[in-house]
């Protein structure tokens, strides 16, 4: 018969270093020289592989594209945290995973150039394709760390989301599921701000995104995630944790989406230019370059040097990209199941047909190429 | 006024705030940025941010609250940003809002305009060009909308947003931006219910809606020169419920019918109304009723869109194979 | 650069009245001595209500039920703190609600009797009918209280759910809308420790319900849900709140269901007798007449008086109900839309037409009432 | 052995568990409870917890998890309580579970049984009795099976544990308990795809599947010696893919046809049926092909429950008026 305290939360900020450059010694992840210049390079492969996209959307030569400028930290960090069996989840905006990862860029390109062909990764790339519906994700990452440590696998997934994707059930649902079960599970929020026109503080009323964990039973944890040392060091710490079956993590990664949503966005609508202007300051890739140069790790002439090798890896991913042959109106049956039923056996055999008249009969009229079908 | 469908439809709805003080719009980024197709481009300043309301990215709780919304009494306007996206928010429209009238005899009702831009042909991302109409056709307590150009999109939404009952409103994304014409200035209403017979003619029926209905009109204009065929031309516009009335006495008259659907085959509304004929009409038939869909796949990305879709060359085969039986 | 603190969290639980019937002076709501027999009555008619309709469904004359044993100082004591402009939504274990509000027992018989009748309320009582699919009710109270405020009505919406309804995701957007908008609304858990045979343990991970409202940057607060002092508290406090414009708050109540899930379950199954037995000891009503009878409002005569009339009224509502003409078929299709559409007439014409023809043929064979639809 | 429905959809699961350890049943109640209806009884306790897994109850992260399991090589087998509770996660199952292998072209799949019991018939409780196949039918990338007899349920669920893509089991629970017969002790499949032509006869075709095909042998057996007719009757089994060779071997055969479907009228199944016999038989109908149907109305409660569903007097009605055109 009281009013009776039941238990307290404390919810925390990671980040390793600051704006200026400066790192924080006692919180250091250990990584060689030789890892710090490839987490650099990966960054620099993104930044290159985003620019070129943009312009690629522009000149009509892929389709709507979300750029990731500013969030490379996030996707590059993670990623270059996880070993090779792990399983990613991404939602869209998680090129720099599959790329580090070691997907090749040409398939990112053939996505988003509208060729499904573009996730077909191989069969040990363990990087489930882009999904469109916000928040519905993660729930296939628990899944997927349920089943490894049911086959005794010693894996992590990890699911990815945005900070919109916070407010979808499908979302919250993953992170019950993952406290319940202790999944093996690495659940990464980039909170950038935006879910498209509507800043974070439409999403939620809570101050952070990692204090949602606490409705679960599980840890949640804010970092800097324009700080790649930050991101990859709390992501090494919540892999471990999942690998020795203590359970999940949330993960808020604290960022700022730098370009429109996506190519089909103006985000000159609904933002303004100081809040843009203070985050170029924090800008992931800069703040990594001026400390990998303090510590002597980078010289000018790795840089261009690393700068020169991802231009011309994306030009080697563009001219690939565009002289794969189309896909074939085959595949549009051909993938639905397993095995071809007989119905679409059906349909397909009479849509070739009809292709093939029409075509016979425009390249008979006018001696063309194929007509419209 | 001159305008395309998406200038029409904000008409449409800054008349109907002017004029019904219930009247509220929500959902993700219909406010400062005035809709993603700018549908509701320039409501929230007008008409304040409680009335256009930016939500959280949850359609289930757009649904959902708007179903609470309308039992006190406002008429809600949710848009649904894709209709791709509506089904996290398909449980709130199949276990309530098609029901609570039902539910409770009477007693609280749902009057709600869910609007969705919708279908296929502008090589968007996957989930952007679907046409599941039959999802909401098929669910009883709902009543389904798909208008084909401007003037019609302004008269039905106007009606949708004075009906007691629950309307999926679902715009043709192709023809947003597809073409101007001249629409009213003042408010008017095109009953729900009612289809349009664009062109009459007596050798054969063409039935479709939406973007395909564009289509059609295309293909017959191609047709009717090159065969010298009179055909009749009718626009459904509303889907659920169905002017069977119209569809029925123009395939009495001519006996010969093609359906043209963007949706997959098997059970896409051309299918009932291919049952619907061959149950009132079998004796007036000349030739099995022929349809033009898209095929039972996932619509592909946008290398392979325009396979998938039924192309004028598709209805115009459909249309001889018809004439030919 | 450094692992810094951001925010501290606590959460409470309240109670008044302990399981001894003494109670907590200082937190004590003030109820006059006709309001404490009034709630005390409330109980008992629940009580009455719910051992009847066990009966009821078990020799078939109503259908499968859902007792609320045990919990009746939830619903009791949360609608008995509201007025009569707020308007509840129940989730299906909420019969108390409906007839603390003052809708009719009969309604709520014909409900459980397979009758949709039950649920057409007068029109001014603001009570939304049973709806089964679990967690989908939070979202219309969160909209119908937006409604209210944007209507300006000095009004709140009520919510109810149980533990297991917590983990679906409307229920959890529910409480996001709820944050976010500020809404005039009260989330209510009946945290009766079940969800069919599964134990809250296997719901979430979090000790509490009440520290889910911590995602949502809202209130939460536990409550014994077997004090209907501190149910009443606790409820008019987050309704004072809402109607205030101080936003939503978050209720657990915690409970225990007392009975089988429903008339179809056998709980046996899962649960041991053991715990039964502990929690028969914290019987709200028991409870509270404990310390009723102890500050002498309540003496065996007035108790009696009580008992006796929720007898009857139970009685005249079994009546009533079961003379209450039969459901005609045509309402099958006139509540479908406002207005019935030319299709479902038609449909409607041709099924009353097939209904006369098969009772004429029936009737004219065998003399008997109407055959088989 | 001697088995309901139940019994031996329990049998299947229970063999193929001992079989396929990459098997897994996870839902509501499944586990210690052994499911609402016993269809998982002493499962858990035989195969453990790990395999016969009680999860929160949130449908979406149901089916949403399954997916996950699916994509790392798991079979699960996830189990929605009552078909009515699928909605929440309908958007899982339209969006990736069905998309999943035409996504990544062939890359990861998605080899999961949902397992649902369905229809009415039992008074149950609201959304606990509807028929809403045609939901998944017209959804492109899953397959539809619904048994109508203990033998079948338990051949074609053990196809579709084995099935390399998702499959909706949907189980009528008005034949659950409905009747015992003898079913084979070991494990068989009957393959997907395949009707099963009950009984032939030369006079009308009668096709149904689930709990309504109960109700058509009913009817059958009755007019049938009331009336001297040769009736084929066809209990489809598989939805999705549909057995279209053995409905229209049947309607060329007998020229006549009527569909019984449980579910509301308008796009259901059987206007796929229709439409389809319109196409490939419209000069070997000798009528119009007839439905029995339940009505475009919500599924009432359950007091006026057997109003709406298909009885065998209205069966019975549409074979005379089919008869007699
Ligand atoms: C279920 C669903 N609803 C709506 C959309 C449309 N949409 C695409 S991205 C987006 C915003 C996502 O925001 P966030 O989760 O923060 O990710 P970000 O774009 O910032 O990376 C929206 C609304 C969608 N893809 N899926
Ligand atoms: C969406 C949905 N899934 C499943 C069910 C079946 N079902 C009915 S009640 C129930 C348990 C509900 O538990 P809880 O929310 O704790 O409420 P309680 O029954 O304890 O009052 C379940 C699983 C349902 N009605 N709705
Ligand atoms: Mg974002
Ligand atoms: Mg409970």
């Amino acid at each position: 018969m009281s009013l009776q305290k039941l238990t307290d939360f404390s919810t925390y900020k990671l980040s390793i270093l600051d704006e200026q450059g400066k790192v924080d010694e006692k919180l250091l992840p250990k990584l060689s020289n030789t890892q710090l210049v490839e987490l650099y390079s990966h960054l620099i492969n993104l930044h290159v592989f985003d620019e070129k996209a943009l312009k690629l959307q522009r000149q009509g030569r892929i389709g709507t594209y979300g750029s990731c400028a500013g969030q490379e930290a996030c996707t590059v960090g993670t990623a270059y945290a996880m070993e090779k069996q792990d399983w990613t989840f991404p939602a869209f905006r998680e090129h720099g995973v599959f790329m580090t990862r070691g997907v090749p860029m040409v398939n990112v390109f053939q996505y988003w150039g509208g060729d499904e062909r573009g996730s077909k990764v191989e069969s040990d790339m363990n990087c489930f394709p882009v999904a469109i519906p916000v928040g519905s994700q993660p729930l296939h990452a628990v899944g997927c760390a349920l089943a490894m440590r049911y086959l005794k696998k010693d894996a992590v997934a990890i699911g990815y989301f945005g900070d919109g994707a916070t407010s979808e059930g499908d979302t919250l649902e993953a992170m019950n599921f993952a406290g319940v079960f202790q999944a093996p599970v690495v659940l990464v929020c980039q909170n950038n701000q935006f879910a498209i026109s509507e800043p974070r503080s439409l999403q939620t009323r809570a101050e952070t995104i990692a204090q949602k964990a606490i409705a679960f039973g599980f840890e949640g944890i804010q970092v800097d995630g324009n700080d790649v040392l930050a991101v990859y060091q709390a992501m090494k710490q919540a892999l471990e944790k999942a690998r020795a079956g203590k359970g999940p993590t949330l993960l808020e990664l604290y960022t700022y989406r730098m370009g429109d949503h996506t190519t089909a966005d103006d985000s000159t609508r609904y933002r303004n230019k100081e809040e843009l202007e203070t985050w170029r300051k924090r800008d992931p890739i800069v703040r990594f370059k001026t400390y990998l140069t303090a510590i002597g790790v980078l010289t000018p002439a790795l840089e261009e040097k690393i700068m020169n090798e991802a231009v011309s890896k994306v030009e080697r991913a563009v001219q690939a990209y565009e002289t794969m042959p189309a896909p074939s109106p085959s595949d549009m049956f051909d993938y639905m199941y397993a095995q071809l039923t007989p119905e679409l056996a059906e349909q397909k055999k009479n849509f070739l047909a009809h292709l093939s008249r029409v075509n016979n009969a425009s390249s008979s009229k006018s001696g063309e190429g194929p007509g419209f079908p | 006024m001159k305008a395309n469908m998406v200038q029409a439809l904000n008409n449409a709805l800054a008349l109907e705030l002017e004029s019904n003080p219930k009247l509220v719009l929500l959902g993700e980024d219909v406010g400062v940025d005035g809709g993603v197709f700018r549908v509701t481009e320039g409501l929230q300043s007008k008409y304040g941010k409680d009335r256009v309301i930016d939500t959280p990215l949850a359609e289930s709780a757009i649904i959902g609250t708007s179903i609470g919304m309308a039992a006190y009494g406002l008429h809600p306007v949710p848009e649904i940003q894709f209709s791709g996206f509506i089904y996290p928010g398909f449980d709130q429209l199949i276990s309530h809002a098609s029901r609570i009238r039902f539910r409770s005899r009477g007693r609280f009702s749902c009057p709600m305009t869910i609007r969705s831009p919708y279908g296929g042909g502008i090589k968007a991302p996957e989930h952007h060009s679907e046409s599941t109409e039959a999802l909401y056709i098929h669910t009883p307590g709902l009543k389904v909308v798909i208008p084909s150009n401007p003037t019609d999109a302004k008269g039905l939404l106007t009606s949708a947003l004075r009906e007691p009952d629950p309307v999926m409103f679902l715009e043709p994304l192709r023809v947003y931006r597809a073409f101007r014409e001249e629409v009213p200035d003042e408010q008017y209403t095109i009953p729900l219910g009612r289809a349009n017979v664009f062109q009459s003619g007596s050798d054969i029926t063409i039935i479709s809606w939406g973007a395909m209905f564009r289509q059609c009109v295309d293909a017959v204009k191609e047709i009717q020169e090159e065969e010298k065929l009179s055909i009749e031309l009718i626009d459904l516009r509303s889907l659920s419920p169905i002017d069977w009335p119209a569809v029925h006495s123009s395939v009495q008259k001519t006996g010969r019918c093609v359906v043209v659907q963007e949706a997959p085959l098997t059970l896409g509304l051309a299918s009932e109304i291919m049952a619907r004929i061959l149950e009132k009409n079998f004796l007036h038939l000349k030739a099995p009723v022929e349809r033009v869909t898209g095929f039972d796949t996932i619509m592909p990305l946008f290398k392979l869109e325009n396979y998938y879709l039924p192309s004028a060359e598709r209805i115009k085969s459909s249309i001889r194979k018809v004439m030919q039986f």
